[in-house]
């Protein structure tokens, strides 16, 4: 399979070593064995290092601001239901400049997949603490260690009322990778938080921390039911990969008034200047 | 000034002035010229908010600041207005409310209340001021009845003839006030429609395609949003409120790439959040439509009332360099044609489009005989993509065709970094440059769809009085009724790029005035920038109120 | 006792029967009950018929922006520790344009009040949904009804970490008051959302229908424990109203680095020319 | 131009460029005059980066688009810059990174691997090439070991000793270089020091007695927030990373209004979003300092690169009108007096103050001799209130005194909406009227702190070259070496308010060029509004680069 791969060598901007290109493996099988249509697949970026992924996989993007991905993703869901659409981006991204994008967007239940790369840091500017670093940390702006609480996405998608919670490691490529496959298939909003190492300013949470950090959900998990996952998330010893909870709800096409059944795109639908002159020049 | 007669209704918020306005104005269109605008406070209840009505026998365009009759609809609805009484100026109200005028001034008691009472309901109270207007100034009652007859036929029969009622006993008293106005009607009239600018922009809007809106509400901007919202019934618009205006824009652009046609409205506190998002339009090429309904600021300001302060924040909105439109409407129907407009020149060139209004622009009612649009402001300029589709390639035309993701085989790659034909990121300085004077060569592009200046008044030229927005009206009545002036008035309705068919005439022009409804005079300076020519004189106002019409008449009678 | 309350009549901007005036009322009451010295009171507001609430209480303010007050007022309070700083505003204020605000502020367990009055609507705007308006309301701008999952403020500030999460109603003065107390003594970030109908624009949340659907917890609950505040927090029938989750930690100026235990505010401190001379010029 | 020798260093990002820059630098100005800057792509690691460094007998401040030496350090370094090779350009690194150079050009071959590993390690490669360009150019090999000692002392001594010996073996080789310049090395030479535009903004900040800092980081503002956290060991700095930008500016006008002194850092894009509360500082008169370090736009743009094209952004940011002040610092030192005065002139008007700069001037490293500060700039004009303080109150001075919370008996109201001298919310039109104009009157107060342009060059001022920012040092170079073209350079510190002083001289100069890093000549626009008049040639450049001297050289000489 060769759909979403170049056929030409491409210069990819990630440190080598970088948790990033084993995502970028993980997220390409994922969209080939489901066997999307390149063309009617499209990302939804911002700025940073995780933000660069749309570069390196060939299907169209919108690779727009700093922490704007979700409200362009959600717009373009929004206009065309029919495509899938993938927000994707860094902790800084999504969960610092984007927040407002993130909690607002996870109460109108876009049908779209929201991939987080959660490397506790902010690669691409050098190493300053992310929403998402680890009290302690120490950084060119905090000298003296993070003493911010850090975020809990999943916790907060739960509080939020997300339908579609997981978290995967970039290191657990198979299980990642199964994860990112049930979150496209999900109808609505689906976020997978997904820890990966930065390994030139991230020395605290290396491959070998997730690993010793993280484990898996088995099939016994009882995936909907929200208070359990929520002491799930809230447990930030043991941090727990996989589908914390996923319900079904009404996604947003089904929830506005606009579609009515009819998942139409905005773009073929033509307005008829016969109804605007009536609307213009009513009494004629 | 035209012979016109200046009604003031004044009351708190939740009163009903504005309902008495509508009727009104809704009757007298069918007979005469009229316009009349709001003035209300930032509050939802409570307050001093007043409502002008002005009628006249020739077309106009403007609010006048001395007031010929005023009604009170409570006792503290008098001291803010008293700056614009002269001693002719009857006062009418309940006894307590005229308590507070001074005894200098002409009152005239009215019982409104009691004529409400009599038939049958004190809620009737303000159908009755209406009927004792109408009647004043000789409106026709059936025109009147059908309207409140139209108003109130969903809240039953009952509603409807106590309204009636109501009205003919205000009527009746009006019509042997001996006060009422001398005729003011012209003898021919054609019946007229009465809209506000947020009807003609709405329309526009439709006219132009737009089939998504996101914004977040706030005044003056919102009413758009909200309007659409209720033509949405009618035709395919997908209305959403963002969370916040960053959010709305981004939102906008968004739908643009994925093949809607998309606006955001907003006012200027709004608009300084979407800027960033204005310099992404600008480098990913995308279209977007924008409207701000200026206000007061800075910052919060002064939240409902009027002025032309953000010409600059829209025209240098956005961090690095790229090309971009501004309209504003003068004329009442110029709102259909700009915004439909902006909608065809932001798909045509692929860049965000502006149009400027303002509060005072938007609320306003005035009349109009028959709305005109062009059906060729639908037209798309989305291609199907082939499959080595380049959203950024090097076209002939100057502008890379656009194409949105799905329709077709291609990939449509779009970057907010400096990125290559396919829009992959780039860091060739070659390349940089081929982009950016790609995009920047629009601004000569675009010279063959400039709307051009409405200019009136002198044909000699010499003397210029320049002006943008909702000035237009009041000027062309200062202008019209006073042709020994000699001004020769230029209104721009495409504010930027500035049209080059005027310059000879600006560069050559013996003196130029500028008039504006701000503090720094932002127009003149761009005409200043553009042209590299001092203008002469700004005429500025900025306390909250747009120009009246016998104000400005002062101010340019003194300096002739 | 007469201070914070004006010595003149004041023109207040609500609507009759508004749910703002008791809150201004049991607001008044707390800082008198406290005893507070109105000069070391400091009020940080936003854009709303809610932020206007500084303007009708008698100590300094700062009115700002739309949903930018709980930046200002965490700036206050960073920079003058030792000041009562009150961020107030509304539901659209505090959730929606200042959202981003609100989730990274509870991660900086600044040293100040939350109070949001949560009336379900954009008042001073005109009836449109806030980000708590519930389902179904019919507003302007939603014609055929709300369809966003609304906010759960409560729900989101556990999440997040926050140290103080109460809820108070407007119509119960005594006990709101209480709460609002228990928040200005509370070491750290206090959110306080109190629900109060708008009879204007709200005519699904009145009076009565947040009387039927709020209950206060009585002395039994223990509200040290996170998962079982979270339960509380997530009905959303019985709307749990009182102290849902209180636990000490370490407020901003006893986490930053800069203070080191001494709580001098900013303006006392000077700079001393010589040591901007050595490190200008060391090696003189 | 002046003589000089450029060398060039290419490699990735992460090959240790910076500290062969750093050495060399640092080594060198202590006997010659050396300039240097650096061209970073945007990633972490790999792609291509370079330095350049500059070494003459006469002061120097600026970069030459030529080569004279080039340094690779991989086998992809060459391509970016072939276009700057000339034919006696000498091309250095180990064998395998020379195949990629085109055979018509000079290599030469050095296996400074080699000389490493006999030194010890392979690690000491970049010490070996610091050796042989310390060889080359004969800087004095003492000064060079006692900054290696210095860099690994901590690291410890044989790591000292290995860095050394390879720094000899090196130095050995370069000696013996038969292409090595002949000397540039002036007779006498005082030791300078060497820093870069960030080092002295940083100290500017602490000598305008910062102790505040909220800012999110974007590059390259980043750096002075960086540093200020550094020196937070030193003196009192809060500094505190922001959620967003919009935040930052909002943290920065409550710590004021709490009484610190606080400062915001950013880029063009962040600086976008901080365009609202910009007006909030406008309307409640707060004092801010906002560093704006440019970079290429539109939206991402090129974020490594350099460019002056946030100009109008920052002229115009924020809707509604109220003052503001605009410093952007030329020559290196200008750093401290610029970001000092800033603080002093906020908290002076209570108005916000910008420091624009840009990347190629917060990082080019560059020579002082010693540093000036002006402690008048640590001056507070904060108020201890009185029980019946105003915070808006109509001073003689035109100014409100400012109170702080806390401080005093008075309660301090501050608001966003026009407001009373209370700081209560007011919609009267009269006091609206009166405090625009105190806000807006603060532009004529301000007249008495203008901070005078440069002037230089040609006494008869009849040929102008208008300049501002980052450009001194070239124009300067340019003109210093070339007086026959006559040119006077007026360069600009302030950019605004622009100074009325120089009125005069503009309008009566014969020809006006202005020489800026964009595309559109921000700067000459506001010339020509300013002014009134038209810029008769405006010299841009917009690749993402600066200026080299022998590009603007030849630029100037061409149209003479
Ligand atoms: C408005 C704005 N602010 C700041 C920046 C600078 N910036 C670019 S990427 C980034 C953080 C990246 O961190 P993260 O999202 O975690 O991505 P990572 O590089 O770690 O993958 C920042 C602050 C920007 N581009 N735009
Ligand atoms: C940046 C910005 N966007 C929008 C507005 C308009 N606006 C003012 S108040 C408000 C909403 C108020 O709702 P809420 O905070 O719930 O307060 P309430 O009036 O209900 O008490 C909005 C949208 C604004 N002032 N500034
Ligand atoms: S900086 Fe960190 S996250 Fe970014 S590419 Fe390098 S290793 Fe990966
Ligand atoms: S609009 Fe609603 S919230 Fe605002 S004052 Fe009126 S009743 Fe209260
Ligand atoms: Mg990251
Ligand atoms: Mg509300």
């Amino acid at each position: 399979m060769t759909k979403f791969e170049f056929n030409h060598d491409i210069d990819i901007a990630w440190c080598p070593g970088c948790g990033n290109f084993p995502l970028r493996n993980i997220l390409i099988k994922a969209l080939q064995e489901l066997e999307l249509d390149p063309t009617q697949v499209v990302f939804s970026s911002g700025i940073g290092q995780a933000a660069k992924m749309p570069q390196y996989v060939d299907a169209s993007y919108f690779n727009g601001l700093h922490g704007r991905g979700m409200a362009v993703a959600s717009a373009i869901s929004a206009v065309n239901p029919k495509l899938t659409v993938i927000a994707e981006g860094g902790d800084g991204d999504m969960y610092g400049e984007g927040g407002n994008h993130l909690i607002h967007n996870i109460r109108r239940n876009p049908h779209l997949i929201h991939i987080v790369h959660n490397n506790m840091v902010y690669g691409l500017t050098k190493g300053q603490a992310s929403p998402t670093s680890p009290i302690g940390l120490i950084t060119p702006i905090q000298l003296d260690g993070v003493y911010n609480q850090p975020i809990n996405p999943m916790a907060l998608a739960l509080a939020m009322g997300a339908t579609f919670v997981g978290r995967g490691f970039s290191g657990d490529q198979e299980k990642t990778k199964e994860l990112i496959k049930a979150a496209i298939l999900h109808n609505g909003y689906a976020i997978v938080d997904i820890f990966h190492p930065c390994v030139t300013y991230n020395k605290v949470n290396t491959f070998a921390w997730y690993k010793s950090h993280t484990f898996w959900l088995d099939e016994t998990y009882i995936k909907t039911d929200k208070l359990a996952a929520m002491k799930l998330a809230l447990d930030e010893e043991k941090l727990a990969c996989g589908i914390l909870f996923q319900v079904e709800g009404k996604s947003y096409p089904q929830r506005h008034p606009f579609y009515k059944g009819d998942l139409t795109p905005l773009y073929l639908r033509k307005r008829d200047p016969k109804v605007i002159e009536k609307l213009i020049n009513p009494t004629k | 000034m035209r012979d016109s007669i200046t009604i003031v209704l004044s009351g708190e918020a939740g009163q009903g002035l504005q309902t008495v306005e509508e009727f009104l104005v809704e009757t007298l269109t069918q007979e005469a010229y009229v316009f009349s605008s709001k003035e209300v406070m930032s509050r939802v209840r409570g307050g001093n908010n007043s409502v002008e009505i002005r009628i006249s026998d020739h077309p106009i365009q403007a609010l006048r600041y001395t007031i010929d009759y005023l009604f009170l609809f409570n006792d503290h609805a008098f001291d803010r207005l008293s700056p614009r009484i002269k001693k002719d100026t009857v006062i009418y109200g309940e006894a307590p409310f005229l308590k507070s005028v001074p005894t200098k001034f002409k009152t005239k008691e009215v019982a409104f209340l009691d004529l409400a009472k009599q038939a049958g309901n004190r809620l009737y109270e303000n159908t009755a001021m209406f009927g004792y207007i109408a009647g004043m100034i000789d409106a026709s009652s059936d025109n009147a009845k059908a309207l409140i007859t139209k108003r109130f036929t969903k809240r039953g029969e009952d509603i409807v003839s106590g309204n009636i009622k109501a009205f003919d006993l205000g009527y009746a008293l009006g019509l042997v006030d001996a006060d009422r106005p001398k005729a003011l009607k012209p003898l021919k009239f054609t019946p007229k429609r009465v809209m506000t600018g947020n009807d003609v922009l709405t329309l526009g809007a439709i006219a132009g395609g737009v089939n998504y809106v996101a914004a977040y509400p706030m005044s003056p901007g919102t009413s758009l949003m909200t309007m659409l919202e209720e033509k949405s019934r009618d035709v395919d618009i997908l209305v959403e409120q963002a969370e916040d205006e960053i959010a709305a824009l981004n939102m906008v652009i968004g739908a643009w790439y994925a093949g809607a046609r998309a606006l955001t409205t907003t006012s200027g506190g709004g608009f300084a959040l979407m800027t960033e998002a204005v310099s992404l339009a600008g480098i990913t090429e995308s279209p977007a439509v924008v409207h701000v309904a200026q206000r007061p600021g800075p910052a919060t300001g002064l939240p409902t009332r009027t002025e032309q302060a953000d010409l600059n924040l829209v025209l240098y909105a956005g961090h690095g360099e790229f090309p971009r439109m501004i309209l504003a409407p003068g004329r009442l129907e110029d709102g259909i044609e700009v915004m439909s407009r902006a909608f065809y020149m932001a798909d045509k060139y692929q860049i965000p489009v502006f149009v400027l209004s303002d509060q005072y622009w938007l609320e306003s009612m005035s009349q109009v005989e028959h709305l005109e649009f062009n059906p060729k402001y639908l037209e798309s300029f989305v291609v199907k993509t082939e499959r080595d589709y380049k959203r950024y390639a090097f076209d002939q035309s100057g502008i890379s065709p656009r194409g949105i993701p799905g329709y077709g085989l291609g990939y449509v790659k779009v970057d907010s970094d400096e990125h290559d034909e396919e829009g992959m990121i780039t860091e060739s300085f070659t390349m940089r440059v081929d982009m950016h004077e790609k995009r920047l060569h629009k601004f000569e592009l675009m010279k063959e769809d400039i709307l051009e200046p409405l200019i009136s008044g002198a044909t000699e030229k010499e003397k210029l009085l320049l002006s943008w927005g909702s000035t237009y009206g009041v000027i062309e009545e200062a202008l019209v009724t006073n042709p020994k002036w000699g001004y020769t008035h230029v209104h721009f309705t495409q504010v930027y790029p500035l049209p080059t068919s005027v310059e000879k005439l600006i560069r050559g022009a013996k003196s130029i005035t500028v008039i504006e409804n701000n503090a720094t005079g932002q127009f003149a300076n761009l005409i200043q920038m553009t042209y590299g020519i001092k203008v002469s004189r700004r005429i500025l106002k900025y306390n909250g109120e747009p120009y009246h019409i016998d104000e400005l008449v002062t101010i340019l009678e003194e300096k002739q």
